[in-house]
């Protein structure tokens, strides 16, 4: 899969299929082997499925795009990060500190209370990312609409 | 994105297969991908990175490059050292069991004779290295794209020409872009 | 939690507020307007944690405006602060100076009222700061920019024919031997109370009460800052562009400048308010916004329940949060027309 | 910045304060001018921006450390989505259909309930990716434990 | 939701769960059980949006296993189920048949309890997808495995002396003429008997009640499974390692064998399970988990109330979310020893 | 990872700095980052991307390259052509003016003449890039890494020397790595 990989340019399209079927097999001799041989085993693959996320990811950076393969949720999560860190350091969002405002999107668990659409947070970068590709909430952009009437 | 694709490269040379020689009638591996049996006489195809287990405890033996080899290739290649298309085919997991037998001659020690063989081997292969890597620059440079030359270029060395083919014509090509 | 009538503490509600920056993050609840928003920012530019401030949702501090006027809640203490913006409950410093002024003075044109004592109080301590205090006129950055500007921008009091007319605010000014260029400061005594003959006969019109209280006023100012036209103008901006700017310019305070701009911008246009229609609504044909629009139609008497105030754009209404119990900010359209 | 950041093998380090600063800039620019000229330097300075993002990011996916930079978040994010990427691939986590089974970590608002730590949550890989890096839930691994007793 | 006793409605529970397949959204309470597992998992499998299941919140489904037998409540509806697995309640498909037999009969275990008359229905379609079904003595896999080994690994019965020790399973095949190959189908009727006798004899030292009841009963095979030995390893695993292997399993049933292995590795080790002291909470001195050892106490009629089961290791105790009420899973050291 | 440099390299040359004349005297610019004064006769250094704005309005006048600066330089460069080390010194926005000469020509239309100069500038800078491009790879190639060599590079030319000399000694010095 890898070697495929690397031969082109342009990411080879990975079904979940084909995915899923690799995963039953490694789930199997994780299960039912601990020895020598079979840990060396995963290793070597464990270190293919990292160079695999490198390289695709790689590509991606570069501007392909994965199609609909397994790890097609790449493409999305590196172009909402590409879009975050533009607006971040164009001066689109409310920051000071390492903290941003963000706007909630989807009812959210926050300190003993559940935040609904419409209210506002204001954390970590860190975690507004992690909630903003999750669909939780999306940092506040300050230019949305036209900036005088 | 070249050190990327260098480092996938060399842990996928992990799976190439070589031939080997059951010595220990042993029993048979489920891999999960694949079901390995050992038998004696029956000297199958088995991925390196089993070869690398099975062959310290005596059960299989492999079958290193030698240091001859590694001369008559250096040899070949020096022939014709300034013409890129002289290029010398070569078996496509030659550097990986290169390096192989570079571990093995470090693994012994203070023996004299193992460690002057160990200093010519590595400057041979550094050597023929370098000369492969002047005519694939060349290659690259030139924009040749011959099938048959490409044919006898490891798949480490196929990698390292295209990236220097992409860099180059990336470079040249910029003229009709929008700056 | 009762709410009884009794005497504001503003004081001892400083104290509770400043209590809950012992919490590892907080939650505040906020009525929709931009003191409440100006004075979440405020906490949350000194607290460590995460804020979140929620419009709806129960939470730890709570901020309530009612008709008897405002409190504070904080895990089950609430206090009574009359009709003090939240905003003048917060330290004052130079660097929040301008967000605090902003804070007081939107929620003094939004509610119709005076300064409350303890607002006097921390105004008071503000001149220490360099807050300038003096008795004047109740129109626009008259210190800065010449009187028929300031004529031609007044929308609280909203002068019938002059306010939003440059034409007519330059030729009242010309009657009083001014022209372009002359500033309030440059009147004489009775040229000074022929204009405010002149403004009240006009509020007359749509007030029949309107007096000369009604123009004149202690009026503060803070370097460029008008701060009538500073509070206007968070009014304006939270109307149309929504919180997180607010916020946002709280953090950065410079944007407020910004801010004035932007309604000087809007008013230099020109403008006019007529309530064309009423029913579950109130629809005005304006160019303002909709919180603008408001205040006008408070001073001739209208609009005092919470229906909607909402704008007529062409073929389409627009109205803001403020009005509407929406998740979206800044303009909103209403889809049913 | 950019220009720093390219003669470098290494990412520079770039500091809070030092984007804090920028974005101010580009916050006034972007509100109070609205003209070809102002636009077209807005646009110059997104794209700069964007490269920054590429290049940076790139140099992370190649084993480098951004430090105490303004976007040190991207390491940790990348290294997540990395072991994530992974243990996906070996069949750590139990998956079907794209979806993968999670451990609720801090509560969670969901479908009018406010989830618990300990419960399990099975969901849409790019949104329980986006709720791992945001430290919401993490996938149930399979094989944290010893295998046999 | 009221909780009357009142007659078992299995079928009309199996609809009221079907008809949640139609939310978009699906969160599902259950107690912290195999069986309980075991059917969210297959909720989950078939269901097309997210589902959460949880063991303390509130939710759209909720599972309930009480002291008067079990019930299924959905959006306000509650349908008794009487002792039936939950898993019982889902469309029967080979697919799917070993996840379901290892629901039903985790839980027979777990509860000590009979088949129940659905149970049974379940059981009987059960046999047109290949299920086997014979009288037969209750020792794991004895159409697999050799006689000794069988006897080794029974733990439901406990046999006193003999599971849990090699030596003594095999000693006591070989006085019926048996040795390490002789299985349980290779015995004659007399032996059958005098197996049976000496059985009943040994288990009357812990349970004086004991009679052939307690050996012999319907019982279930489907490909290599015995459901007895299946049900117990889902027991095991999921005591272990916790919930989310059971959930995969369910997703790829060919795990479930996995857990039989495991199983039979763990016990082929041989084990002893040793009450050492009572308190707040049972301390057995066994190589088994927690769940097992439960399993043991109970048929010598202990461990009747909640208290949770630790196990001795070293100078630690270790116990698991079964009796614990915990966020971890798997096995749960007590920190404060 | 070298497109994506090489990507931000041509976006970050819309900032370099030209000088310009002004033709018409004009208002300040508040730029944010500075402040830009247009007045007659005080003739400043712009950024690109502004100068791309304010030339096609008359405003101030850029100086672009002429095609006879392209072919002294091609000749220059051709005069040595074999040797790395003859690399001849050109301004560092060479290439990003020389685009910008190419993009005028070809918005001419129809004009005949204009059509002959575009084709001329074309092959001549293509050429130019060719040429130097092939030192470059020889450079790079044999490892030199002569600070005064360096210095006669653009910008974007050690870009491609910095990544190529990185592939190749990838490449070579892999040699004692570990497999």
């Amino acid at each position: 899969m890898l070697s495929k990989e690397l031969k082109d340019e342009k990411p080879e399209r990975i079904a979940e299929q084909q995915v899923e079927d690799l995963q039953l097999i490694f789930k199997r001799l994780s299960m039912k082997y601990s020895d020598k041989i079979h840990d060396e085993e995963l290793k070597v693959y464990s270190e293919l499925a990292d160079s695999l996320f490198e390289v695709r990811l790689a590509k991606v950076l570069e501007g392909h795009s994965l199609g609909d393969s397994f790890d097609s949720w790449e493409e999305e999560i590196l172009s909402k990060l590409r879009e975050f860190y533009v607006s971040f350091v164009m001066g689109h969002y409310p920051v000071r500190n390492g903290k941003v405002l963000c706007r909630v999107v989807k009812e959210l668990y926050f300190s003993g209370t559940v935040l609904k659409p419409g209210d506002l947070i204001f954390m970590e970068v860190k975690k507004a990312v992690g909630l903003l590709l999750s669909g939780v909430v999306e940092p506040c952009s300050l230019f949305k609409k036209t900036r005088r009437e | 994105m070249f050190s990327i694709k260098y480092k996938a490269l060399r842990r996928l040379a992990r799976t190439y297969r070589r031939k080997v020689i059951i010595h220990d009638e042993l029993r048979s591996l489920d891999l999960g991908l694949e079901e390995v049996k050992l038998v004696k006489g029956n000297d199958p195809d088995l991925p390196s990175w089993l070869i690398d287990i099975l062959e310290p405890e005596g059960i299989i033996g492999a079958t290193p490059i030698t240091i001859d080899e590694i001369a008559r290739y250096l040899y070949q290649e020096k022939q014709n050292s300034s013409i890129p298309a002289s290029l010398v085919q070569i078996s496509n997991d030659f550097y990986f069991r290169a390096n192989h037998l570079l571990r093995e001659l470090s693994k012994a020690g203070n023996n004299i004779t193992q460690l002057e063989s160990l200093k010519k081997a590595s400057q041979m292969l550094d050597e023929l290295k370098r000369t492969r890597g002047r005519k694939i620059v060349q290659l690259a440079s030139l924009n040749v794209s011959d099938q048959s030359l490409i044919n006898k270029m490891t798949t480490e060395e196929y990698l390292v020409y295209r990236e220097l083919r992409n860099i180059i014509n990336t470079f040249v090509g910029d003229i009709s872009g929008n700056s | 939690m009762e709410n009884f009538l009794r005497d504001p503490a503003p004081e001892e509600a400083s104290k509770l507020v400043l209590s809950a920056y012992a919490e590892k993050t907080l939650c505040v609840k906020i009525p929709y307007d931009p003191d409440s928003v100006i004075f979440s920012a405020l906490l949350t530019k000194y607290f460590n944690g995460e804020v979140a401030v929620t419009f709806s949702s129960d939470c730890q501090l709570t901020l309530n405006k009612g008709d008897i006027g405002n409190s504070v809640a904080y895990r089950g203490v609430e206090v009574f602060v009359g009709s003090s913006a939240f905003s003048s409950l917060l330290p004052l410093t130079v660097e929040d100076l301008v967000p605090i002024l902003a804070g007081i003075f939107s929620d003094v044109l939004l509610r119709r009222r005076k300064l409350s004592d303890w607002e006097q109080r921390i105004l008071n301590n503000a001149e220490n700061l360099g807050v300038i205090r003096e008795k004047g006129l109740k129109i626009p950055a008259y210190r800065e920019v010449p009187l028929f500007l300031s004529l031609f921008y007044s929308l609280d009091p909203f002068v019938p024919d002059i306010s939003g007319n440059p034409v007519n605010a330059l030729k009242l000014v010309k009657e009083l031997n001014g022209n372009e260029f002359t500033k309030l400061s440059d009147l004489d005594e009775s040229k000074l109370n022929t204009l405010l003959f002149r403004l009240v006969s006009s509020l007359v019109k749509v007030n029949p009460k309107a007096t000369r209280e009604d123009v004149i006023d202690d009026r503060y100012f803070y370097n460029n800052y008008d701060s009538l036209e500073l509070g206007m103008s968070v009014l304006y901006v939270m109307d149309t562009q929504g919180s997180p700017i607010l916020f946002d310019a709280v953090m950065n305070t410079s944007l407020f400048w910004t801010f004035v701009e932007w309604l000087r911008g809007l008013l230099s246009r020109g403008f006019n308010v007529q309530v064309s229609e009423e029913g579950n609504r109130y629809v005005v044909d304006s160019n303002l916004s909709p919180i603008l629009a408001y205040i006008v139609l408070r001073q001739a008497g209208k609009a005092k329940d919470r229906r909607p105030v909402y704008l007529r754009r062409g073929e389409k209404f627009v109205s803001s949060r403020f009005f509407l119990n929406s998740p979206e900010e800044g303009l909103i359209y209403d889809d049913k027309d």
